[in-house]
């Protein structure tokens, strides 16, 4: 039997206005197991913390029910009062008689009866609380961020700047990511290698970070500050560590008819080739489809012309296990396929292009080393017509496109076409828009410099299709603001493709057991107040994967995912919430109901040797509930047909306490 | 002898039923009989088997046993107060009738049970021959006469008339109210009916069952029969059986907190359940196959032994149609028994 | 009138078990009478000649004794009928037993027939009842034979039989069937069309005649729990007997929630109960509003679905929305 | 004007609602120049209710029925579906056939495929 | 008006973080309910058992409505996806077996939402008050 102490705040007048303090103290003196029962102006403050203390000390309480504000305000006011005297925090239960009672009353009378009730309640619940102790567990100082695009880089540096280990996975051969393959960036117009490729070799050179490069991760388990990530190192047949990047070997390798696909496939490279000049880590790669040594054996012309002996055709996969205690998903995004857009001629002509590919090709670095010249004929174009929201805004039961805005086209495009008329003022350039969409800092500024400075075409309304004739391509679309169908004789047609998640995310996602909404977009763990966190603790969302992005919100939402590591990195231990499921093994029937529906994975089975009350033994499948990963919400009590699982703190015969109390 | 012709019943049972409360068998809506107190228009039913046997009376499914009345910190016992006056009970059959005997066995000897004393001494039992026993029927295995059904007021029934013939005192009192609704009759057409029906009994299927191989002392005998493996493997665990036999006698005292006290009230239990008798320890009987057994060997064997060799089954039948599994004491008698079993 | 004869499935039990396949078999016993037939576990050909049955009582749904048979040595064959197949996939989809131990045989099913009904028929025992083509013959003790119609004298499930077919096997001896019907919910339709007031006194009338035997609980396939919430002191729903009529509405309404959305509307529930309340009318309520609110879904369909009740979508209807719609349907 | 709106809206089975006014109904159709009103406006006239000018037009006989609006909407509108409504109400009227029996020998032609002047028979009588 | 004299008893299970905050928040804005709605504070509306709402029933509720976040807003994030499907299935069924529906509710009440708490509230109990006393699913040894 519990000794119970209530303690009624008057909150000054906020309480004893409405309810009659002295009464609900005096009542709940003979509910069964309250051995004290006493009132206070207020309850919060030292005087009655103190007295709550003493009352601890001198009846020997066990358990206390303080009748004040909301818990939410004052519950761990009162717990650490109680952990203070040595009792359990999760000993104490607050009842509600403020915002629930004597703000919402008005008649005495009325209000005390309720606080009395309330009281009751919470008298009853008190009766089946035990002490519960939050789990603790370790926490690994070391940070893996999937993805080396610039929300990876970013992420990483800030970790690594923290003082905290970080490592970067990236599929490709080199960091960098799309950002990387843009010409200059809106609306400033700064070169995009210029601003990256530092924070690269930056990234390279931190001694906190590594970077696995042409790898993936294949495994991912444990819980928040103790994952343990399997990464897959793809055999690139060079060894890193030897290689200087000098460049020669690509120059020498026969196999020329490989397509680059840096430059979007626009042009072609080696078997054996380094991405673009500033790749970090600089170093080749073989492409084992095309390099005639791994497939029959003939050649091994890079080995020959290798100076540093860096050529290793035996390289084989590389599995490496290294433990985190957080993971930052920057998975980044592509442009969507655009087959199922035939209205737009792209699979048909070499001079439809998407934005992206429009943009190696008027990179100095690009196939056409920054000439704009299009793809079939290597001719200057003349006309240029850009399509804004191709596959972007669809309605879901248009079952092709994506439903939502790509959020980045209509400034790139504006981009495009200003600079095409600042570098050739003899094009004619046209934008088809449904809107023109421009929030951001001087982003509307921007979009109206390239109509009144630049003199670019922008029309209202959309392409409904384009025809190859001859070396022209007819584009034929409306404006709606003359009333009118155009047809443009164009030279190049740009389509602004809408841009959809990576499609490794999705894999990604069930293994982290993060969520993803129905784009494959990472849900957050809240949409406001918590939107760079997963619902699934210690997994941190980074960049686009989460959602369209430009390149300063990537930044920041990278610099706040790392915030949100080295907080927790920085903790030695994790405090758990002790208030978990708990399943009782003897009467868990294995069936995987609460494992479904657990919204964190924090539900798995084991096999277990039973005594059964026959005094046999059995091996049974029983539910095994991470303390750690467990938040509380209690589906899985609900699921559990058996009655097996339980919440602490909210234990079904609490709750049924209070029920009963009420009830009464 | 009386008599009251048949369309006639209804007068007879609002006779009785100015003079103390009546139950009869009834059919309820998924056509089974069951006891209901009769009221006007209450249609007597011929069923052989209520589902719930006549057990129910004396010793009904759920009891208040006394009450707890808490206020603070006080608490106020409350003796039960609700056992019924005088009753009657019109239609029990032989086997149930029989099934008093076993239960008086238990409750009324030392410690006597207050409340079932009370309820067996306030009822007036009109019994009713069997005209047509049915296949499930083995009464005659216990030496019970479906024909000549005893009781304090014993009844047959032809196609016109049904016959009474009080052999009690209480049986004789309670005739004697209700007189004018009756006409006197000769023995004749009772022995007619007896005879007749004794004829039907002996074609009755089980009728050649018998449980001679079992009773007092013969423990060692059964209990480590390898047969109960067998018989017991189907065994749901479920209570049926139980509950519906007229000689289960075994219940459970259990506490209802009502929220301003705690209700205290004995309900059936059943050998069959896993928490059957579990104490602190544990349960004596881990594994269904001796939950089984207990049932069975205290019918056939232990019960036996500790009353001159009575058994504790009557042969209703009632068990061979409600159990899920379809097994019963007819199927263990003849494992067990041997082949001399009919 | 079953297609599948005793024969048959006493031959494919005998090879199974010559060859080595499995080591028990689950079946059928003979009885007393015709009726009262009890499973059992055969593990030689003698005893299976001797004892095993099957015929149109033959109804009892295999599945749920699997969670205790297939721990035993080597494997055990089941004869599974569409109704038990159902059950047998849900069993698996809650690791309720070991795939591996068990051999499973799908044999096609055409109804059992319902000894209660036939019973009423006349007020007189029954001698013997033979099944015969499309006909029932009775002989009773007092007035003689006579004839009826199978498919007048179904088990209640067996009428509105949802499909014939089998879900789960490692061989059929017969032909597996696609055959479905629709019929099932009329009953509950029927019910949602009556006012509440109705409704009411409808259940009042047939949960009041519950004895709480358990027997419903006890044969039913999805409730295999280690443990009942009525059996636990600590659940705090433990009854053991009914005491009023909130214990009869509560046992029965928390029955069926618990197995909404793993019922595969096997009907034993219904089948076994000595009080012959039409518990299956609950169960297929939920059936149907799942149904309804969710898309189509039979439990045990395949192994792994994820039953209704551990899923969601974001669009499923509101409950203000939910409650009453099939009345007004 | 509400019931004609109601009646154009049940017969196509369109949401006007979802039209998102990019044009490419317009931007894609062959019939364009032909017509006094184009597919977007006749969605958006629909949705303003202004029926009565649509069914005055002889743009309701300049639709081709080739679908490419319906096929290349974003929001699946179907503008088509709303062209064919808006016909068939005007035809449904009395004496409001825009193709008679009589109109069919004129419009014979060598190098039309008689199908064609079937189905066009079919598409604007009752 | 002798309807009007009954005060139903109604039983309000809050989630923690949305509803139980909105019911706080019709607190300090001081906006009025009845006071014969008590609140249970469950940390998800997820976490109700249709044994507590039959066991507010019997120990004497006339009326039991739960309140949880917005679905899509659930701090759990699915939590409430799971409560409406088991509470639609729930109530279906108590409807189904004659039990006034309008002694049931699932509403979803914000932090944000105290209006809306209180109107939900008073709303409730006028509904359940025009009802009476809870008969269907009372548990007589219960009342006093």
């Amino acid at each position: 039997m519990q000794r119970i102490g209530v303690f009624v705040c008057w909150c000054g007048s906020n309480i004893a206005a409405t309810v009659d303090v002295k009464a609900v103290a005096e009542a709940l003196k003979s509910e069964p197991g309250v051995v004290f029962s006493t009132d206070y102006q207020y309850m919060c403050s030292q005087a009655g913390q103190d007295l709550i203390k003493e009352a601890i000390k001198e009846h020997k309480l066990t358990g206390l029910v303080i009748c004040s504000c909301s818990p939410r305000m004052h519950e761990n006011t009162f717990r650490k009062v109680a952990a203070d005297s040595g009792i359990n925090p999760y000993m104490v239960e607050i009842a509600n008689i403020r915002e629930q009672c004597s703000w919402v009353h008005k008649d005495k009378a009325i209000g005390t009866e309720k606080a009395i009730i309330l009281a009751r309640a919470a008298v009853a619940k008190v009766h089946l609380n035990t002490p519960l102790t939050p789990g603790e567990s370790e926490v690994t100082k070391r940070a893996l961020v999937i993805g080396g695009g610039i929300a990876g880089i970013q992420t990483a540096l800030d970790i690594a700047d923290a003082g905290y280990k970080v490592d970067i996975v990236e599929t490709k051969p080199t960091i960098g990511g799309k950002m990387a393959q843009l010409d200059k960036t809106f609306p400033t117009l700064d070169c995009a290698a210029c601003i990256l490729t530092p924070k690269m070799v930056e990234v390279a050179q931190n001694e906190n970070v590594r970077i696995f490069s042409y790898s993936e991760v294949t495994e991912v388990g444990g819980f928040v500050g103790n994952f343990t990530v399997k990464i897959k190192k793809k055999a690139r047949y060079v060894k890193e560590d030897v290689c200087t990047g000098c460049g020669l070997c690509t120059e020498k390798c026969p196999m020329k008819k490989v397509p680059n696909d840096f430059n979007l496939g626009m042009n072609n490279k080696g078997a054996i080739y380094i991405p673009f000049a500033q790749a970090v880590p600089k170093v080749a790669t073989i492409d084992p489809n095309y390099c005639n040594m791994l497939k029959n054996g003939k050649c091994g012309l890079c080995a020959k012309v290798c100076t540093a002996g860096a050529i290793d055709y035996t390289q084989k996969d590389e599995i490496i296990e290294e433990k985190y205690g957080a993971i930052v998903a920057a998975t980044g995004y592509n442009p969507i396929s655009l087959d199922k857009f035939d209205e737009f001629a792209y699979n048909q002509s070499k001079d439809v292009i998407t934005s992206l590919e429009f943009e190696r090709l008027t990179n100095a670095a690009g196939p056409t080393n920054g000439v704009l010249l299009r793809p079939s004929d290597l001719k200057h174009p003349k006309t240029i017509v850009f399509v804004q929201c191709v596959g972007s805004r669809c309605s879901a039961d248009a079952s092709k496109g994506k439903e939502y805005c790509s959020k980045i086209c209509c400034m790139y495009t504006a981009k495009h076409a200003m600079l095409t008329r600042d570098k050739y003022p003899d094009t004619d350039v046209y934008v088809f828009y449904i809107d023109v969409r421009t929030p951001g800092k001087n982003f509307d500024e921007f979009y109206r410099r390239a109509v009144e400075e630049y003199g670019v075409h922008y029309i209202k309304g959309m392409v409904g299709k384009v025809i190859p004739e001859g070396d022209k391509l007819i584009v034929q679309g409306s404006d709606l603001l003359d009333n009118k169908q155009l047809k443009i004789e164009a030279d190049l047609v740009v389509l602004a493709a809408a841009i959809e998640p990576d499609k490794s995310a999705r894999n990604l996602a069930t293994m982290l057991t993060a969520s993803m909404d129905t784009n494959d977009f990472f849900t957050e763990a809240h949409p406001k107040l918590r939107p760079v966190e997963s619902p699934t603790a210690g997994i941190f969302l980074s960049g686009t994967c989460q959602g369209p992005k430009d390149i300063p919100e990537t930044v920041s939402q990278a610099g706040a995912a790392a915030s949100k590591v080295i907080g927790l990195l920085a903790k030695d231990k994790l405090k758990g919430n002790p208030c978990v499921a708990h399943s009782d093994e003897l009467m868990c029937n294995g069936c995987s109901s609460c494992e479904r529906v657990c919204p964190y994975k924090a539900i798995t089975y084991v096999d277990k040797e039973f005594r059964m009350p026959d005094r046999t033994t059995k091996v049974r499948r029983v539910a095994f509930v991470n303390e750690a990963v467990c938040q509380g919400c209690g589906a899985c009590t609900v699921a559990c047909p058996s009655g097996a699982m339980d919440l602490k703190g909210f234990k079904s015969k609490q709750i049924m306490a209070e029920v009963d109390a009420i009830c009464k | 002898m009386k008599k009251i012709l048949k369309k006639n019943l209804q007068n007879l049972f609002a006779a009785i039923s100015k003079e103390t409360d009546l139950f009869l068998p009834v059919l309820n809506s998924a056509k089974n009989a069951e006891f209901k107190k009769w009221t006007e228009g209450t249609e007597y039913s011929e069923e052989l088997n209520t589902v719930r046997s006549a057990k129910d009376f004396f010793f009904p499914q759920t009891e208040n046993i006394c009450d707890f009345k808490t206020s603070g910190k006080n608490i106020e016992i409350i003796e039960n107060s609700e056992l019924p006056e005088n009753f009657a009970v019109f239609g029990v059959r032989a086997c149930d009738l029989k099934s008093f005997e076993v239960l008086d066995n238990v409750f009324l000897s030392e410690p006597v049970d207050s409340f079932y004393k009370t309820r067996r001494e306030n009822a007036v039992i009109f019994t009713m021959a069997c005209n047509r026993p049915k296949e499930t029927c083995f009464c005659h295995t216990f030496n019970i006469n479906a024909a000549d059904p005893k009781g304090d007021v014993e009844c047959f029934e032809d196609e016109t008339y049904v016959y009474l013939n009080p052999l009690t005192q209480k049986g004789k009192d309670l005739l004697n109210k209700v007189t004018s609704a009756l006409e006197d009759e000769t023995e004749e057409p009772v022995k007619k009916i007896k005879a007749e029906i004794e004829e039907r009994l002996k074609n009755l299927p089980l009728y050649n069952l018998s449980a001679e191989s079992f009773g007092s002392d013969k423990t060692e005998e059964f209990f480590n029969r390898k047969e109960w493996d067998e018989l017991s493997e189907a065994c749901l665990g479920c209570g049926t059986c139980t509950f519906v036999c007229p000689t289960c006698q075994c219940y459970d005292i259990k506490d209802f907190n009502t929220g301003h006290g705690v209700k205290r009230f004995r309900c059936w239990d059943s050998c069959m359940y896993s928490d059957f008798t579990k104490m602190s320890a544990g349960q004596p009987r881990t594994h269904q196959k001796e939950r089984f057994r207990q049932r069975f060997m205290h019918k056939l064997v232990y019960y036996p032994t500790n009353n001159n060799g009575m058994f504790s089954c009557v042969g209703c039948g009632r068990c061979l149609k409600k159990c899920p599994i379809s097994m019963n004491i007819v199927k263990v008698i003849k494992k067990l028994g041997g082949t001399a079993n009919g | 009138m079953q297609t599948v004869t005793r024969n048959q499935l006493v031959e494919k039990a005998k090879e199974l078990l010559n060859n080595g396949t499995v080591t028990r078999v689950l079946g059928i016993k003979k009885g007393e009478f015709s009726y009262d037939l009890t499973p059992a576990v055969f593990t030689s050909a003698e005893e299976l000649e001797k004892e095993f049955e099957f015929n149109g009582f033959a109804a009892a749904n295999f599945s749920k004794y699997l969670v205790k048979l297939a721990d035993g040595e080597g494997k055990i064959l089941v004869f599974l009928k569409p109704c038990d197949s159902y059950s047998f996939n849900q069993l698996l989809t809650e690791h309720r037993f070991n795939r591996e131990n068990v051999y499973a045989v799908g044999i096609e099913c055409d109804g059992f027939a319902d000894y209660k009904k036939i019973e009423e028929e006349f007020n007189d025992g029954i001698k013997s009842v033979e099944f015969n083509g499309e006909k029932i013959e009775v002989t009773t003790l007092y007035d003689g034979k006579k004839e009826l119609a199978f498919a007048d004298y179904m088990l209640e499930r067996c009428k509105n039989c949802k499909t014939k077919k089998i879900a789960a096997f490692d061989e059929l001896l017969t032909e597996n069937s696609d055959e479905t019907k629709n019929t099932r919910f009329e009953e509950v339709e029927k019910l949602e069309a009556m006012t509440p007031d109705e409704r009411y006194a409808f259940w009042r009338n047939e949960l009041s005649r519950c004895i709480r035997c358990n027997a419903c609980r006890d044969v039913c396939p999805a409730c295999t729990c280690e443990k009942c919430v009525f059996n636990n002191p600590d659940s705090g729903v433990e009854n053991k007997a009914i005491q009023n009529s909130f214990e009869e509405n509560m046992f029965h309404i928390i029955r069926a929630f618990h197995v909404a959305g793993r019922c595969t509307d096997c009907g034993e529930c219904s089948r076994v109960c000595p009080q012959h309340i039409p518990l299956h009318l609950l169960n297929r309520k939920f059936i149907k509003d799942i149904n309804s609110f969710y898309g189509e879904y039979q439990a045990g369909a395949e192994v792994g679905n994820r039953a209704p009740l551990v899923n969601y979508t974001k669009e499923d209807i509101e409950p203000k929305d939910a409650v009453g719609r099939g009345s007004e349907e | 004007m509400d019931k004609l709106k109601e009646q154009i809206l049940r017969t196509s089975g369109v949401n006007t609602l979802k039209c998102m006014r990019c044009g490419k109904c317009s931007g894609t159709c062959p019939s364009y120049d032909e017509m006094e009103y184009h597919p977007h406006q006749f969605v958006y006239m629909v949705e303003k209710g202004e029926i009565e000018p649509l069914m005055k037009s002889k743009s309701l006989y300049k639709c081709l029925s080739c679908f490419a609006c319906v096929e290349r909407c974003p929001r699946n509108v179907e503008p088509a579906k709303i062209v064919e409504a808006v016909r068939l109400m005007v035809i449904r009227q009395q004496g409001e056939n825009h193709l008679t029996a009589n109109d069919i020998p004129d419009l014979l032609d060598e190098d039309m495929p008689q199908q064609a002047i079937v189905s066009a028979f079919r598409k604007y009588s009752k | 008006m002798q309807v009007n004299e009954f005060k139903p008893k109604i039983v309000a299970f809050c989630c923690n973080w949305c509803s139980y905050a909105g019911a706080d928040l019709a607190g300090n804005n001081r906006l009025n309910y009845p006071d014969n709605v008590k609140i249970i504070r469950v940390p998800c509306s997820c976490r109700v058992n249709p044994m507590f709402i039959l066991r507010a029933f019997q120990r004497g509720a006339d009326g039991v409505i739960l309140c949880g976040c917005h679905p899509g807003d659930c701090h759990y994030t699915s939590g409430n996806y799971y409560t409406r499907r088991r509470m639609a299935l729930l109530f279906s069924m108590l409807e189904y077996l004659g039990i006034e529906k309008e002694r049931t509710r699932v509403e979803w009440v914000s932090a944000a939402e105290g209006a809306k708490f209180s109107a939900t509230m008073n709303e409730f109990c006028e509904q359940v008050a025009a009802l009476g006393e809870n008969k269907r699913l009372e548990d007589l040894r219960c009342k006093q």
